[in-house]
């Protein structure tokens, strides 16, 4: 685990540090028994190419668990995510890396808590934003 | 649950009620996913054909289990399945995805029985069947032998 | 290695046991799976009812998943290793054979031990050589009641 | 065809409630199915010396296992959905042995005019309660019928 970051380290403007993940089919399948999500579109190419998409596509929730982790290695055992939102905006395949970033948009303290707000989004190998989303967390305070 | 079957109403020959499956790829990646039995082979096309299978096919263990589900529907809540054995003679492919719903033809599966044998040992009712898993063409892909145990009318 | 090496090798060789907790979700996982709709596995106040007390796991689930590793025990890994060396690198499905003995209830722990029973060179009459080997684990509950055996045959062919 | 407000008639109106007994497998099923290594959801020893004093549940498992989000019956119109976006809000933590009970409910429908014509934006609700009748999670899914 990385060591606990606290409220005080974190400017308006920082970056999460980036998480890369290579998503490959088995992960899907993986998934798909994890969430009991069971669509075809996710693991029949054929059934995906009748549908219109160049091969079986990443789940949207799983990229949304991604980011959830993202924030999750950010802020240690002692931060807590408390909100995370995220569009489904773009498709993306597996056997191509998925990066997920984040950048932090504004700190404030609001009953005695001290809270972050993020923009998170995953970002394919061309650079484009494919689950753009937003995540709150609370950190702890050096002050306390 | 069907009604309870006794040791007295099975003969020589008796059929097994048959049970139809229609193997999807849905129903192989339930099986992976819900199994952690990962092995590409029954979902990537491309790796079952580079072993000369041509396309992903179905789990040995998944038809095992069909049969399981033949022999405890046909027994029922008070029989008890003692012993079950089965080979994989042949490879069986998932339904192409033609359409979400009907099947096309020859692409239903059944799982079949025989009681072969009844006799009464340590005080058990048993019944020994053959049992199989049937493709569309009528070939038997997974024969296997099972014992079971039913409750008697003799004895209450 | 010769087979008859693998066989000094590795015949009655035991395996690394693997705990297994038998969880109500992974039950209705598999019997979901397998599209079987018996309420035993489902329904907790059917099952309650019935002579089992509790949700059962059906025959054949043990310790679901039942392969602890990316694919295969590793025992068997090691096995099938050997025999490759040893010239017969084609692994054939030979079939498996179970034996019930005890009701498998969620919540139970099982242990599952496999110990390799036999590995046997043998001459067809059309003269191939083959390989057949038994694997057989058996699963121990927390009262130390033996529910269930397993028995995997394999038949290994040499390379073209 | 059913319009838009036959189908705001349907807003609030309790869709599905769904239970969930967390167990284990599920968590560490989920933790490895986003490939998160984090020890808080699968290392026992080591979790009991954090502050939740044992493993939870990652916050991808909310996005699992409760597959929030379900439709009312017969009331799409089109034949094409897809998921557009979530969003979670965690209050409590979630741990092994907790019961969840989820209750999803329709929260707006409204339509746009998309580049495949006519959209229809459904936004389920769901709360997640805990055996404590304490709210563990909100969450929103939006669901595009076209």
């Amino acid at each position: 685990m990385a060591k606990q970051i606290f409220y005080e380290d974190i400017e308006e403007g920082a970056e999460i540090p980036a998480l890369t993940k290579h998503i490959t089919r088995r992960q899907l399948v993986m998934w798909a028994g994890a969430s009991g999500d069971y669509y075809e579109l996710h693991y029949d190419k054929d059934f995906a190419q009748s549908t219109g998409v160049p091969d079986v596509l990443v789940h949207g929730r799983l990229k949304a668990a991604l980011l959830g982790q993202l924030i999750t290695d950010w802020i240690g055992e002692e931060g807590r995510l408390t909100k995370l939102s995220c569009s489904y905006r773009g498709m993306d395949l597996p056997g191509e890396d998925l990066l997920c970033k984040g950048k932090v948009t504004k700190k404030y303290v609001k009953d005695g808590e001290h809270y972050i707000e993020c923009e998170v989004w995953t970002q394919n190998p061309k650079g484009e934003r494919t689950t753009p989303g937003t995540a709150t967390i609370v950190l702890p305070s050096r002050g306390r | 649950m069907a009604k309870q079957l006794y040791w007295e109403d099975v003969a020589d020959g008796s059929e097994l009620t048959p049970i139809p499956k229609i193997a999807t790829t849905q129903m192989l990646v339930k099986w992976a996913g819900a199994s952690g039995d990962l092995n590409p082979a029954h979902y990537e096309d491309t790796f079952a054909a580079a072993q000369g299978l041509n396309r992903a096919f179905v789990q040995g263990q998944l038809k095992r289990a069909w049969l399981v589900q033949l022999v405890t529907t046909w027994i029922g809540d008070e029989g008890t399945l003692k012993k079950l054995s089965c080979q994989f003679r042949a490879v069986d492919w998932p339904r192409f995805m033609a359409s979400l719903t009907d099947p096309k033809e020859g692409e239903t599966w059944w799982c079949k029985g025989n009681a072969t044998k009844k006799y009464v040992q340590d005080d058990e009712h048993l019944i020994d069947c053959d049992i199989w898993v049937e493709n569309g063409k009528g070939e038997k892909t997974t024969p296997g032998k099972a014992t079971v145990a039913l409750p008697s009318r003799g004895k209450s | 290695m010769e087979a008859e090496e693998v066989k000094q090798k590795f015949a009655g060789m035991v395996g690394e046991p693997i705990v297994n907790v038998v969880e109500k979700g992974s039950i209705k996982r598999y019997a979901y799976a397998v599209e079987d709709p018996n309420p035993l596995y489902y329904d907790e106040e059917y099952a309650a009812r019935s002579r089992y007390g509790t949700v059962i796991a059906p025959p054949g689930f043990f310790g679901w998943p039942a392969k602890p590793g990316p694919m295969l025990p590793k025992l068997m890994l090691d096995l099938l290793n050997g025999l490759k060396e040893a010239g017969y690198p084609n692994l054939l499905d030979g079939g498996i054979e179970l034996e019930f003995m005890v009701p498998i209830r969620a919540g139970d722990v099982l242990v599952s031990s496999p110990k390799i029973m036999d590995v046997n060179e043998r001459t067809t009459k059309a003269g191939t050589k083959m390989v057949f080997g038994t694997i057989e684990t058996t699963y121990i509950n927390q009262n130390g009641d033996t529910v269930a055996k397993a028995r995997q045959n394999l038949i290994c062919l040499p390379g073209a | 065809m059913v319009s838009v407000d036959e189908l705001r008639g349907m807003i609030g109106k309790e869709a599905k409630v769904e239970v969930t007994q967390i167990e284990k497998g599920m968590i560490k099923k989920a933790a490895e199915a986003i490939g998160d290594p984090n020890p808080l959801w699968q290392d026992e020893k080591r979790a009991r010396k954090t502050k939740y004093g044992g493993i939870i549940a990652p916050p991808g498992l909310l996005i699992t296992a409760m597959m929030s989000g379900s439709r009312p019956e017969g009331s799409m119109p089109f034949q094409r959905l897809l998921a557009g976006g979530g969003e979670w809000e965690f209050l409590l933590p979630i741990r092994a042995g907790d019961v969840i009970t989820s209750t999803t409910a329709l929260a707006d429908v409204y339509e746009r005019e998309g580049k495949a014509g006519k959209m229809l934006f459904f936004i389920f609700e769901t709360i997640h309660k805990n055996q404590l009748d304490e709210v563990v999670a909100k969450s929103r899914s939006t669901l595009i019928n076209y």
